[in-house]
């Protein structure tokens, strides 16, 4: 699909434009500055439209300056009367057939484009020509955070999502409330997360290793604002030893200090109802295996122990007004908070972390080993999408569950 | 605004009118008997317990020409001076089906 | 409001007069009045809005009531404020531009406002009653059912009050130019101003039963009980926003069409030519009124409907560019040859053609879907509605308040603070909303409360900001010069612009019973065709004779406080109740009583009109 | 002019279109039909998207008696058919023959109305079919529902004519009132044939 646009890049105004254009935002947030091939696209087709806006506007305003400084009444003419034009139909044909044109120039890569972000059941074929394993993620929606599985690898985590570079990753996603919208804007455009028996697909791929901030996009309460999240796009060899990592997690660990082992009870006891450390379904609120490598608290707040410590002291209530942790029954003191605090900090599973993103390591790998049972290839397609038909299926079952 | 007619023509005329109205009222007659026999050719296909894939077209046409019936005949639509009535009608129609097949086919579930 | 006559009556009687009237001319200035009213509290709301937003992690004001804030400012511009100023304006100006003495419903006109007026109200005492809605003005289910103050709730009755009383002025309307013009104003012959306002109004009548149904919805899922939006019950979700966008799209062309007509207006009067392509201008008005009944899903690219629908959706949009691009090169043709005056209504359309014609293309941007999904719920499409809105809405309501105002009030606004009013005003809007495109391309989604800093959104944020204040300014030069020409009080002559329609052939402001012959019309520009071929004066199409005119009534007042009482009923419940029973008691007696007693008018008779001397021109 | 539009007697051909206030009261209304169209037609589509999500509730194939809907089917044809018969007189300038039908219609109306809320009520109690069991009783109780409510109003609108009018005879000030009220009935009925033909057809269809 990106043949189309080659042809275009050759002109001139086109590259200056994208230079003014990729001048701003920040890299890891602005869609002038594409870290993926879903925003590149987008931004293909952005330039496009602008370049073909300023070819109008620019018609328009020559006509215009034309008119005011050419028909201005001039002095001693007030009384002049021009000539009452009724109209003329050859200029009339004229900028009916012109527009139409522009717009046909826009509206086949539109529907092109259209389709092509709506196709996530053709999986990516490596160099060798082999059918690469799609990776699913369930995306779910919660005021004001969010939560990820991975499918068949038993991988649970909030807040941040690891996903290898170079290849598509797949976003089947729902609503556990109100209407939320899944946007990383450097990385691939936005889709709805709704709460009927809807899921969502989409796919992210980044071409480069970084931590790329993700925004929810549709209003969803007080804190819509800040429910940010990021995509933590690593090398496929480092996205592989995260996963292997974080699926040795069962939560039971006992951490090394004293004060962390008081922590974890406390945590146990006052926070366990809601919060999960180790895989496992989506709770009230985020899972925290890999908590101590966030790169952010609560998806917007510097990690610092000042901050963790008002979050629990005051159950973020003014940090994230409206959330949903203020629920929570407990009343700890400031040293039981210390501990929980402790605790916390020892939930780091994986040497992959936030700056494994820019650490300038680059490990390969096919992730084959991820997929196991799928490696001989025979009637492997099939298999594949028998196992897609049944996690549809038994979505369709909880979901059915859930209305009863 | 007020006939200025003198009265020996406004008997007449009266006259030809009530012809009219009669005739009309022919028509009408005609059509609610057919209404009534439409009514029961749907009601009938159904408890009959015809297939459905046959049912549900038929008996959406009979509901649409009922309808035009009711329009045109007792609503009087095709006489003169309902041209702006037929147009916005039919204005309605439209933005009506546009609306029921987004509900019915745009909406997911 | 403003003649000495009434100036010397007493406030009461004056009060009175207005509670009571059925004459167009002094409902528009009812409209003009609420509608300016509603305007300054949104541009309040706007400013919260802004200082909110003028730096980073500002905590200004806190996000429930920033939500709040932002739900009331969308919904008071659009339903309150741009509505019935445009109101006004058709109200003022379309029965004297077809030559018409009375609108065809006097009765349902001044309904139709006293229910906008009560729902309005209705609205806005959420914000002492717990709480405004907070959902957006969209009011997207199921975030809507959550919201737990009433706030919602007054949203919903709020607005099904106010829109009984716009579907109501859209069918006077309607009505009005099918059967109340004058002889000779045959359809191809009406200024483009009652064109426009006529498909408007064609566009409520259809668009606005949608948003009926929906918040009727919306009220029986948050109040009685109802599953429509609640997934839990099999509820979904995705039929609130079908029936909003399905009113809510052909609404925005509602409210930019009538701006149309005004420029179409105000361009060949200070052009001294006749409008270039008038034909294909009363084409693509309706044009583009029927393809916006068939682009509504634009506004959903991101909900998941699939890549066809949402293709299909993208190319119908883009198509409208075409109807309306024929709209702008018009203008700038019958502009190309002419003798261009720079009065401030000309200056504000001259504004007008390049700011709408931005919005325009970011529109066209928007629609092509899949672009969209950055665009999306982003600052970008807040840049882009705002150009449209702003650029193209409110500068054609502000540019015809000025160019009616004589005829509305009988006085002169002056011209150098309508040039001070109307640059302060551009610049300013430019600066508020330009840079907001970038912001939105930049990863700012809209409706955010805060933006993060380290994020390079913060100097176009307050460059925004500060161009908000430069809008205030200009708003608030305008208001002072109102006030200021009022007081003063100078009188005009009836063609103080030398203009080419109808009105302008009748004295300002026009008697009560507008003409007083039925004028006869020959042709397009009918004042213009007789300042080039006969003396200047309309010819009349009848000999002098008594004016039927119809009673002032004070039950759509009664009527509408009906229901406002009935809204709270239905809202509180349980004792409650109780005023619900009274409010609808009121509303169906006085409509009981309205259509039981006679109201046949009265006769202006033709002795009392020789005495007031020539009624025409000068 | 205006004080002879209350004299009865001697009415041009179509009396409801003889005035220029009666001309607008005709166009307005049908304008106000066309919009009613589109009202009709959002609940309809709300109700075809809801008609499957019974939840835990009955389905409409398992309580749709066609019986009954057939009853108020003919009733409100016939009812439809009345009130042509009252225009007819009105246009004969026969104010008592257009009262007698009228009277008809409305006692057929009634008739309509209370065989309705017998259906509602038995849904309610013999199924436990209310309002709030599931998307699909709220969607199904909101259309016929506002049915219902267009047909009540329309019953106080026509007895409240016929008892203002009932000594002075038909006029040029009445007859478009009569004449507008009976386009509003026939409009309950064009609806009322979707309903039946959407809501209980197919609902019992499937
Ligand atoms: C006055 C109001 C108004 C007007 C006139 C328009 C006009 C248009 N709008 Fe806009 N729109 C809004 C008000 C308006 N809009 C509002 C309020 C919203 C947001 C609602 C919300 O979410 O809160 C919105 C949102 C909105 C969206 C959804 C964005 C999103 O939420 O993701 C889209 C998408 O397609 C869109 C498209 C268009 C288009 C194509 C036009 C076209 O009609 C524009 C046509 C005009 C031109 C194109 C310019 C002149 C033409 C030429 C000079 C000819 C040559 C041009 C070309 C060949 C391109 N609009
Ligand atoms: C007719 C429609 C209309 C108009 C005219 C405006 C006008 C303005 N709007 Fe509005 N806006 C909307 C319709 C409109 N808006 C809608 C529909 C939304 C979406 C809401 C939603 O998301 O739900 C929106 C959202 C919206 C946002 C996005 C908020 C968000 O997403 O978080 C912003 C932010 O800058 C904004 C700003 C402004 C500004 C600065 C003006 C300015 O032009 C205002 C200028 C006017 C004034 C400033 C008045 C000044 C007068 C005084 C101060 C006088 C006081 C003096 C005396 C009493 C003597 N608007
Ligand atoms: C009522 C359920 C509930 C209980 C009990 C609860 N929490 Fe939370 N917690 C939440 C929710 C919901 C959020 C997400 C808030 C948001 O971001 O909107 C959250 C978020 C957090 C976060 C930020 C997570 C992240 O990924 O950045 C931390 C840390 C946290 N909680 C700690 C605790 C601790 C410690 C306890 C017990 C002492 C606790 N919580 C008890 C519901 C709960
Ligand atoms: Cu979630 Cu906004
Ligand atoms: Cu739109």
């Amino acid at each position: 699909m990106k043949g189309w646009m080659t042809r275009f890049k050759a002109v001139m105004a086109l590259t200056v434009m994208a230079l003014i254009l990729s001048g701003c935002g920040e890299p890891f947030l602005s869609t002038l500055q594409p870290r993926g091939e879903g925003a590149a696209m987008l931004l293909e087709l952005i330039i496009l439209s602008t370049v073909i806006m300023l070819f109008v506007f620019v018609v328009v305003m020559a006509i215009y300056i034309y008119v005011i400084i050419k028909f201005r009444q001039k002095k001693g003419q007030e009384d002049f009367i021009p000539k009452q034009t009724e109209g003329s139909h050859a200029l009339e044909t004229l900028w009916t057939v012109i527009p139409i044109i522009l717009l046909l120039i826009l509206a086949v890569p539109t529907v092109q484009y259209t389709f092509a972000f709506a196709d996530v059941n053709t999986p990516e074929v490596s160099e060798e020509g082999e059918e690469l394993d799609q990776i699913w993620i369930d995306v779910t929606g919660k005021q004001y955070w969010w939560h990820f599985e991975y499918e068949g690898l038993d991988v649970t985590t909030s807040q941040e999502i690891y996903i290898p570079t170079d290849r598509r990753v797949y976003l089947s996603m729902i609503s556990d409330d109100v209407i939320h919208s899944f946007w990383v804007p450097s990385i691939q455009g936005k889709m709805d997360v709704n709460p009927t028996g809807n899921r969502n697909e989409m796919w992210l791929q980044a071409d480069e290793e970084g931590v790329y901030w993700g925004k929810c996009a549709e209003l969803c309460g007080p804190s819509h604002s800040l429910m940010d999240f990021k995509v933590i796009a690593v090398s496929p060899g480092e996205f592989e030893e995260w996963v292997e990592d974080m699926q040795g997690v069962t939560g039971e660990e006992e951490p090394e200090t004293a004060t962390a082992q008081a922590g974890q009870e406390i945590y146990e006891e006052n926070c366990l109802s809601c919060h999960a450390v180790g895989s496992s379904p989506n709770k009230v609120g985020p899972n925290l295996t890999n908590f101590a490598d966030r790169d952010k608290l609560a998806g917007v707040f510097d990690m610092t122990e000042e901050n963790l410590f008002e979050w629990i002291d005051t159950k973020g209530e003014e940090m994230k007004p409206g959330n949903l942790m203020v629920d929570a029954p407990y009343d700890l003191n400031e040293e039981e908070i210390n501990q929980v605090i402790e605790y916390l900090m020892t939930l780091s599973p994986s040497d992959v972390t936030p700056e494994s993103a820019d650490n300038g390591v680059y490990i390969d790998s096919d992730l084959s080993d991820l997929f196991p049972e799928e490696e001989e290839d025979a009637d492997e397609e099939s298999e594949e999408d028998d196992e897609v038909d049944e996690d549809e299926e038994t979505d369709e079952e909880t979901d059915e569950n859930d209305e009863e | 605004m007020a006939d200025n007619t003198n009265s020996a023509n406004q008997t007449q005329k009266k006259q030809f009118y009530k012809k009219k109205h009669r005739e009309q009222m022919k028509h009408q007659v005609i059509t609610f008997a057919m209404m009534i026999a439409f009514t029961m050719l749907a009601f009938g296909l159904v408890m009959a317990e015809v297939d459905a894939m046959f049912t549900v077209p038929i008996i959406l046409v009979l509901a649409a020409v009922q309808v035009l019936f009711q329009l045109y005949y007792f609503m009087h639509m095709a006489e003169e001076g309902h041209e702006w009535p037929a147009a916005m009608i039919y204005s309605g129609v439209f933005a009506a089906v546009l609306t029921i097949l987004a509900l019915t086919i745009i909406v997911w579930w | 409001m403003s003649t000495t006559a009434e100036n010397k009556a007493g406030f009461g009687s004056v009060l009175w007069d207005y509670l009571t009237t059925v004459d167009h001319k002094k409902i528009a200035i009812l409209y003009l009045i609420g509608g300016l009213f509603f305007f300054i509290l949104g541009g309040l709301q706007a400013m919260l809005i802004r200082i909110q937003l003028i730096a980073p992690d500002n905590e200004f004001i806190s996000a429930q009531f920033y939500n709040e804030v932002l739900t009331m400012h969308g919904t008071t511009m659009i339903f309150l404020a741009a509505m019935p100023l445009i109101f006004a304006l058709m109200n003022a100006v379309l029965p004297l531009q077809i030559g018409a003495r009375d609108v065809a419903f006097p009765f349902i006109n001044s309904l139709g406002f006293w229910l906008f007026f009560f729902g309005g109200i209705f609205l806005n005492v959420s914000w002492f009653a717990g709480g405004a809605p907070d959902v957006g003005w969209t009011a997207y289910a199921p975030l809507s059912l959550f919201s737990e103050s009433h706030g919602v709730d007054y949203y919903a009755i709020g607005l099904q009050i106010a829109g009984f009383g716009t579907l109501m002025g859209g069918i006077n309307f309607i009505v009005t130019v099918v059967n109340m013009r004058a002889p000779g104003m045959t359809y191809m012959r009406m200024p483009l101003f009652t064109w426009t306002s006529f498909i408007a109004s064609v566009l409520i009548l259809f668009a606005f039963p949608a948003l009926t149904v929906g918040l009727f919805l919306l009220t029986f899922d948050r109040l009685f009980g109802g599953n429509f939006f609640d997934p839990e019950m099999g509820g979904n979700v995705i039929i609130w926003e079908h029936l909003f966008w399905i009113f809510g799209h052909p609404e925005v062309y509602i409210l930019i069409l009538p701006a149309f007509g005004v420029f179409s207006e105000i361009i060949p009067t200070f052009s001294k030519k006749r409008l270039f392509g008038y034909s294909s201008m009363v084409f693509a008005t309706i044009l583009i009124a029927f393809l916006g009944f068939m682009v509504w899903a634009h506004h959903m690219f991101t909900v998941g409907l699939g890549p066809i629908a949402n293709s299909i959706f993208a190319v119908a949009t883009m198509a409208i560019a075409v109807p309306t691009g024929i709209k702008i090169f018009n203008w700038l043709f019958t502009m190309w040859g002419g003798n261009i005056r720079l009065t401030s209504p000309m200056v504000i359309a001259l504004g007008f053609v390049p700011t709408f014609t931005i919005g325009g293309m970011t529109g066209v941007m928007l629609a092509s879907a899949a672009a969209d999904f950055q665009y999306h719920d982003t600052y970008f499409v807040v840049a882009h509605f705002h150009y449209v809105i702003v650029g193209g809405t409110v500068l054609g309501i502000f540019a015809g308040i000025i160019y009616w105002w004589p005829k509305m009030f009988g006085t002169m606004l002056n011209e150098k603070l309508n040039h001070w009013f109307f640059w302060l005003f551009f610049i300013g809007f430019h600066l508020t909303f330009f840079f907001q495109h970038f912001l939105g391309l930049m990863g700012m989604p809209r409706r955010y409360w805060k933006f993060l800093p380290d994020q390079g959104l913060d100097l176009f944020n307050l460059i925004s900001t500060i161009g908000a204040f430069g809008m205030a300014i200009g708003t608030i030069i305008f208001l002072v010069n109102v006030v200021m020409t009022q007081m003063k009080g100078e009188k005009v002559s009836g063609d103080p612009w030398d203009a080419r329609t109808l009105e302008w052939a009748i004295p300002s402001p026009p008697p009560f019973y507008n003409f007083k012959q039925e004028p006869l019309v020959r042709g397009l520009d009918a004042l213009w065709v007789e300042k080039m071929q006969g003396n200047g004066k309309i010819q009349p199409a009848e000999p002098l004779g008594d004016i039927h005119m119809p009673n002032r009534t004070f039950v759509p007042f009664v009527i509408s406080l009906g229901l406002f009482i009935a809204g709270f009923g239905v809202m509180y419940q349980g004792a409650m109740w109780i005023l619900a029973g009274i409010g609808f008691a009121t509303t169906f007696g006085a409509m009981l009583y309205r259509s039981l007693k006679d109201d046949i008018g009265y006769h202006v008779h033709k002795e009392e009109l020789e005495e007031e001397g020539d009624g025409s021109n000068g | 002019m205006a004080e002879d539009v209350l004299k009865s007697g001697n009415l041009p051909e179509n009396p409801e279109r003889a005035t220029l206030e009666g001309r607008n009261k005709f166009m307005g209304f049908w304008f106000f039909l066309g919009g009613e169209v589109v009202l009709f037609a959002s609940l309809f589509g709300t109700y075809l998207a809801l008609r499957n999500s019974t939840v835990d509730g009955p389905t409409g194939q398992e309580i749709f008696g066609l019986g009954l809907v057939f009853l108020m089917t003919v009733i409100l044809l016939t009812s439809s058919l009345t009130s042509v018969y009252a225009m007819y007189h009105m246009k004969n300038n026969d104010f008592k023959k257009m009262q007698l039908w009228l009277g008809i219609t409305v006692l057929l109306g009634f008739a309509f109305l209370g065989l309705e809320i017998y259906e509602f009520v038995h849904y309610v109690n013999d199924y436990g079919f209310g309002f709030s069991t599931s998307a699909f009783s709220t969607a199904f109780y909101t259309l016929v529902g506002f049915h219902g409510a267009h047909v009540a109003f329309g019953l106080l609108w026509i007895i409240s004519l016929m008892i203002r009018n009932r000594k002075r005879g038909l006029n040029l000030y009445n007859a478009p009132k009569f004449y507008i009220a009976s386009l509003y009935w026939h409009f309950i009925d064009v609806v009322w044939v979707f309903i039946f033909t959407v809501v209980y057809l197919m609902g019992k269809v499937g």
